[in-house]
């Protein structure tokens, strides 16, 4: 009873949690050091300076935060919005249910739904042609492939948005928000007041942690991006994997560098937030 | 106002869903061509044609995703009692957020030269493996909300009035269980069914998910067997899920249909974009 | 005969039971009077097998039980919540242990409508749990640990969390059917007035430690049962309003 | 945290294993063909080939795949990668010190020929000794030369081509035939044209850039750092001053020629491009291009270039891979592949050197309709620069142009 069963299970639980972890970062940083890889010739810092020298990186390094800050901010103002009108419904109209809809598509399929409903020859676009609104195709708005990422940040809001919606409905439910948002108003506040002073801060404080959590998945977000993005700037991951399937071979130490970097902030704010949270609980 | 909203919002959710049906069904789709395209069922008529790649890569996402279903509800299911009831419990299992927060496809980037290595890359087993490397801690994310004390107080009990460990299993905790079981199962199921990256990376095109000829479709611009691909993976899993939300809601009462998904829902998040 | 001999229990160096000793007739109720923390919860649990105690024997008319699996103890527990199983509906609830005993279906049926007759619960057997009250769930909780016929019932404050009126037919209830099945009964509370009308033996319990009382009197004359106090605080009361009265 | 120092240790013991380097060794000598091909019997391989046209997949799944299969019992599975995943997939394994490939058979050219080389990834020579090997017209400098780099055997001719830019003669009816009138003309009619960032829109940058440096051969032999700063220069500068009046205002490039050709089959763009010179062809024949569609090359030129068949040197079927390839050089599968409905791509056989039958046969293909005949087309065909210059315009073209 040295070991026990407890024990096992536990320590095979944590090596599954950490172990391939820890030996991909251990690879990647090796690699990014020179040390590992058939063109490497030993340590070296090189790679790393070529990395934050390059412009290349930082913008994908800038671009996947603010479309991560967008996305997740466009998915708690309208989950907000929507929690605000379903509060007072009944438990499960249609239109809830039918907000399920997004959960069963694969980020595969929502991206590419969305690129054939938005893009230039894609269906919006027919049938403004066929009602006359717009001339030919290059009238249309580009909304794919676009400068202001509105296809990634449509369907970030997507896939994303029936989830916090129902979070939301479900707590402002328990929490009474409603009648607080009636107390508010006698009290002389607005509408848009009651809104983003009292309804929105008390759910997002609720679900503080999730939203953490979402914004680190908006972070990794891969497949939506590679259909609906732009050659320039790319978030991260695909960063990352062009890199590391680059023409030139010198530039697969950079994927690793970022596949490093990318890893190890994932690592730190996780672990600010998860343990943060237990020490001033207890 | 409030009619215009939720009709915005109907369309918004239906859109892509008529999208993919819309285009699974069309051919020689030139602009600006809409409801005057060339309509015909031969899209699909491919995938009973024996050589099929599409029915294949149904056949293996479906089977690929009911083993890891089964994987993570196993182990999630044991795995996160013990750590419901060890000194250390709520530390531990957050260790489980780590490899489900790392995107897959840098993950599979970081691991593809042990994969390689140990002859693991390309082939269903390493795929199996890879997304093991997520999904069986999600698992354990989910099950571990079940084993809660309260569980464990009704264990007692039901050994208190009479029944041994084998009786109480078998009448108190599989039943109550299995609302959580339930969830966890189609949660892995799902998390697997959507999976890219991971599934492209270490398979190496060889494992052809749904996912991934999808995209493969995509790439070619060939955008309906792409459609194709994309009913085949929502169409079923939707009709699966009407009848599972039925059954439930006629079979038992509300405890056991909302509980664990409230429970879960706001504490695990669903993998989404990554 | 029941008795309990130095029986003790520690969490990590805090010693909860400090080697308890007592002893009781059969079908009678100890009455524990106890603030919360004094270990009382834990001397139920550790006596109805949930807990492994560090040390002591726990003797049946000189039988040890201490060594037998929780479901052969015949010993039922109950708390402050009445912990039905929620997928189940309130017939289900009650035949729980006569099912697991593969009584026939027709003797489950008969059993289980001449308690819910006498409980006063007969109209509620198709509900499911969260459709009681709180009182019809004590009253379902109550019912289920009967029906088993157990030899001793363990009751850590089962009315507590009940409004009075409720909690007053409950204990009438209570002992009503104590008497009918003579029930060997540890209840514990850390209401006094509790304490005096259901127990038929008291104690009191502080820091790991029991102490019983050879009479009622003995009882409310000890300092720590805290009766005396109660006592005088009505006395003060009742003068004042006599004065009132008088003026 | 003793515990977690042996833990990686032990992870770092892992990934330091060796790679084997050794040069793969040709026995094909030792055995005849008949012997080959009896031992490749019941073989199963892998093809990793890029797979943006659905009518080289087509010919590939439904021609070549089931071929095979019955001839020679050889089960061929085809997955998608293009050059540079077939070098990283390859690497990977050379790194983690794999002793067999995923990857039996590669479809390359250029620099990924030139980088597998370079990490010896390539089992060779074996191409010359492959029985229809005879038939290949080695002395072609477009067939026997890939980039600047003597093939060596080790790789296999599988098809020539030549680039085309592809227009609509509806939107433009005199085609620009110099850089300086395609300047005027995207200025005249902004939007409507651009170019992939991908292998093919590369092409027709190299086209540009030796146009850039004096046209003709002024970029043969080794790679030539000062040509290329001087051309390239010129070359981003025009690009600069023009993208603006580019598909998307230059600020965006499609990712994949099949973009590119959905972009300009549905009237968003008035150009396309192929490397393929045929392709206009069975594009209109597929129904995806309008019947207005029609194949140029411009004054200054085009390249013309080969792309080849190669064996992975950790591949375990060697055999069965050699017994493909010379399938896929027979002239009955040339003959197919060049036929503009199945594919239109341009055979690698001297058609002298088959039976006068054959000969026949490969002269009746069905002709080119909207394509150019190669013959008048061949006198503008420019060789395929040395493979450096095609690596860093990909590295300049996103430095300079996309990020610029």
């Amino acid at each position: 009873m040295i070991l026990g069963r407890k024990n096992i299970v536990l320590t095979a639980f944590v090596l599954i949690c950490l172990l391939p972890l820890l030996m991909g970062f251990v690879y990647s940083l090796g690699y990014s050091l020179g040390v590992f890889g058939l063109m490497n010739e030993g340590f070296t810092l090189d790679h790393w300076l070529r990395l934050f020298a390059s412009k290349d990186a930082w913008s994908s390094l800038i671009y996947t935060f603010l479309l991560t800050l967008v996305s997740i901010t466009l998915v708690i103002v309208f989950a907000g919005l929507l929690s605000r009108a379903f509060v007072s419904k009944p438990e499960r109209s249609f239109t809830q249910k039918l907000l399920l809809l997004p959960l069963l598509f694969a980020p595969v399929a929502a991206g590419f739904a969305w690129y054939y409903v938005l893009s230039p020859a894609g269906i919006l676009s027919r049938i403004s042609h066929a009602l006359g609104l717009t001339e030919d195709i290059t009238s249309f708005p580009r909304m794919v492939n676009d400068d202001w990422s509105i296809g990634i940040l449509l369907v970030h809001v997507f896939l994303v948005l029936p989830i916090f919606t129902f979070l939301f409905t479900a707590q402002a439910k328990s929490m009474n928000l409603l009648e607080m948002n009636k107390l508010a108003t006698s009290l002389g506040s607005s509408r848009l007041q009651c809104f983003t002073k009292l309804w929105l801060p008390a759910l997002v404080k609720r679900f503080k942690l999730l939203i953490v959590l979402y914004a680190v998945f908006f972070m990794g977000t891969y497949e939506v991006p590679l259909i609906l993005g732009q050659s320039s700037p790319r978030v991260l991951t695909v960063f990352i994997s062009e890199k590391l399937t680059m023409f030139s071979l010198d530039d697969i130490p950079l994927g690793h560098c970022m596949a490093v970097f990318y890893s190890a902030c994932i690592f730190i704010v996780l672990s600010f937030f998860l343990y943060r949270q237990k020490s001033t609980a207890s | 106002m409030m009619k215009l909203g939720k009709s915005t919002l109907a369309l918004f959710v239906l859109l892509p869903l008529l999208c993919v049906i819309y285009l699974s069904v069309v051919s020689a789709w030139t602009y600006p061509l809409l409801f005057d395209a060339e309509f015909s069922l031969k899209h699909y008529l491919v995938l009973f044609s024996g050589e099929s790649e599409l029915a294949w890569s149904f056949v293996q996402s479906v089977l690929l995703s009911l083993v890891m279903a089964t994987l993570g509800l196993l182990f999630g299911f044991f795995v996160a009692k013990e750590i419901a009831f060890s000194k250390y419990g709520s530390r531990l299992l957050k260790l489980a957020f780590y490899p489900y927060m790392i995107a897959p496809v840098v993950l599979g980037s970081m691991l593809q030269f042990y994969f390689v290595r140990w002859g693991l890359s390309a082939s269903f087993f390493g795929v199996m493996l890879a997304q093991s490397l997520f999904i069986l801690p999600y698992a354990v994310l989910i099950m571990s909300s079940f084993w809660s004390e309260n569980i464990l107080q009704l264990f007692k009990l039901g050994q208190s009035l009479g029944g041994d460990a084998k009786t109480v299993k078998r009448t108190l905790l599989y039943p109550l269980a299995k609302p959580w079981m339930l969830l966890t199962f189609a949660q892995c199921f799902l998390i697997s069914w959507f999976e890219y990256g991971i599934t492209q990376v270490l398979g190496i095109g060889k494992v052809k998910t749904l996912s991934v000829i999808s995209m493969q479709f995509l790439k070619e611009a060939n955008p309906h067997p792409a459609a194709v691909a994309a009913v085949l993976m929502i169409v079923p899993v939707l009709l699966t899920f009407i009848i599972l939300y039925r059954w439930q809601n006629k079979a038992q009462g509300n405890w056991s249909a909302i509980a664990p998904i409230n429970n879960s829902l706001s504490h695990h998040p669903k993998k989404v974009g990554a | 005969m029941i008795e309990v001999r130095q029986w003790q229990k520690k969490y990590a160096e805090l010693e909860v039971l400090k080697s308890l000793n007592f002893q009781m007739e059969e079908g009678k109720t100890l009455a524990v009077l106890g603030e919360s923390g004094c270990g009382k919860s834990t001397l139920l649990k550790t006596l109805a097998g949930f807990d492994v105690p560090d040390g002591g024997s726990f003797l049946f008319n000189g039988q040890n039980i201490n060594a037998l699996p929780v479901h052969q103890r015949g010993i039922v527990y109950m708390s402050q919540e009445a912990l039905l199983f929620p997928h189940l509906n309130v017939f289900d609830n009650l035949a729980y242990g006569l099912n697991i005993r593969k009584v026939s279906k027709a003797t489950q049926r008969e059993k289980v409508m001449v308690l819910a007759q006498e409980l006063g619960i007969e109209d509620q057997l198709e509900k499911m749990p969260s459709e009681l009250s709180g009182g019809q769930k004590q009253r379902v909780n109550f019912g289920r640990a009967l029906i088993t016929q157990p030899r001793m019932l363990l009751l850590d404050e089962p009315f507590a969390s009940l409004d009075s009126g409720t909690r007053m037919k409950m204990q009438k209830l209570f002992i009503e059917s104590a008497e009918k099945w003579k029930l060997s009964t540890i209840f514990v509370t850390h209401d006094i007035k509790e304490a005096l009308i259901m127990g038929s033996l008291w104690g009191t319990m502080s820091n790991g430690s029991l102490e019983l009382f050879e009479s009622k009197q003995a009882f409310i004359a000890a300092e720590q049962s805290g009766a005396k106090e109660e006592m005088a605080f009505w006395q003060t009361i009742q003068s004042e309003n006599g004065r009132k009265d008088d003026e | 945290m003793k515990k977690l120092r042996y833990l990686i240790l032990l992870v770092l013991l892992s990934a330091c294993g060796t790679s084997p380097e050794s040069e793969p060794s040709s026995d094909a000598a030792s055995m005849t063909w008949e012997e080959q091909l009896e031992a490749a019997r019941g073989q199963e391989i892998t093809l990793m080939m890029w797979p943006g046209d659905p009518l080289i997949n087509a010919y590939m799944k439904s021609y070549v795949k089931p071929e095979v299969k019955q001839r020679f019992d050889i089960d061929l599975n085809i997955v998608p990668g293009q050059g540079n995943q077939i070098v990283s997939s390859l690497m990977t394994e050379l790194e983690a010190g794999k002793e067999s490939s995923e990857v039996d058979m590669v479809w390359i050219n250029g620099e990924t020929f030139y980088q597998l080389r370079q990490i010896k990834a390539l089992h060779g020579p074996f191409a010359k000794s492959l029985p229809n090997a005879e038939f290949i017209n080695w002395e072609s400098a477009f067939i026997g030369t890939d980039f600047q780099q003597p093939v060596n055997g080790f790789e296999c001719p599988w098809g020539n081509v030549q680039m085309t830019l592809i227009y609509d003669s509806l939107k433009v009816s005199t085609p620009p035939m110099t850089l300086d009138e395609l300047g005027l003309w995207v200025k005249a009619n902004p939007g409507k044209f651009t170019l992939g960032n991908n292998f093919t829109g590369m092409t027709l940058l190299k086209a540009w850039l030796i146009d850039f440096a004096g046209g003709g051969k002024s970029l043969n032999g080794d790679f030539d750092e000062a040509k290329y700063l001087e051309a390239s220069t010129k070359l981003w500068e025009f690009i600069n001053t023009h993208k603006a009046y580019f598909w998307n205002e230059g600020k965006s490039f499609p990712k994949d020629l099949a973009e590119q050709h959905r972009l300009f089959a549905n009237g968003e763009l008035a150009f396309t491009m192929s490397n393929n010179d045929s392709e206009v062809d069975n594009k209109i024949a597929q129904g995806l291009f309008p019947e207005s569609a029609r194949a140029y090359v411009p004054d200054y030129g085009s390249i013309q270039n080969s792309h080849y068949m190669g064996i992975t040197s950790l591949s375990e079927n060697k055999k069965a891979v050699e017994v493909v390839i010379n399938f896929l050089i027979s002239p009955e599968a040339q003959l197919k592949k060049m036929d503009p409905r199945v594919w239109g791509d341009g055979t690698v056989l001297d058609v002298n050197k088959l039976s006068v039958e054959w000969q026949q046969k490969f002269q009746n293909v069905p002709g080119r309709v909207h394509a150019p005949e190669r013959s008048e087309i061949a006198a503008k065909a420019l060789m395929e620069p040395a493979p450096e210059y095609m690596m860093r315009l990909f590295e300049d073209f996103r430095l300079k142009v996309i990020e610029g």
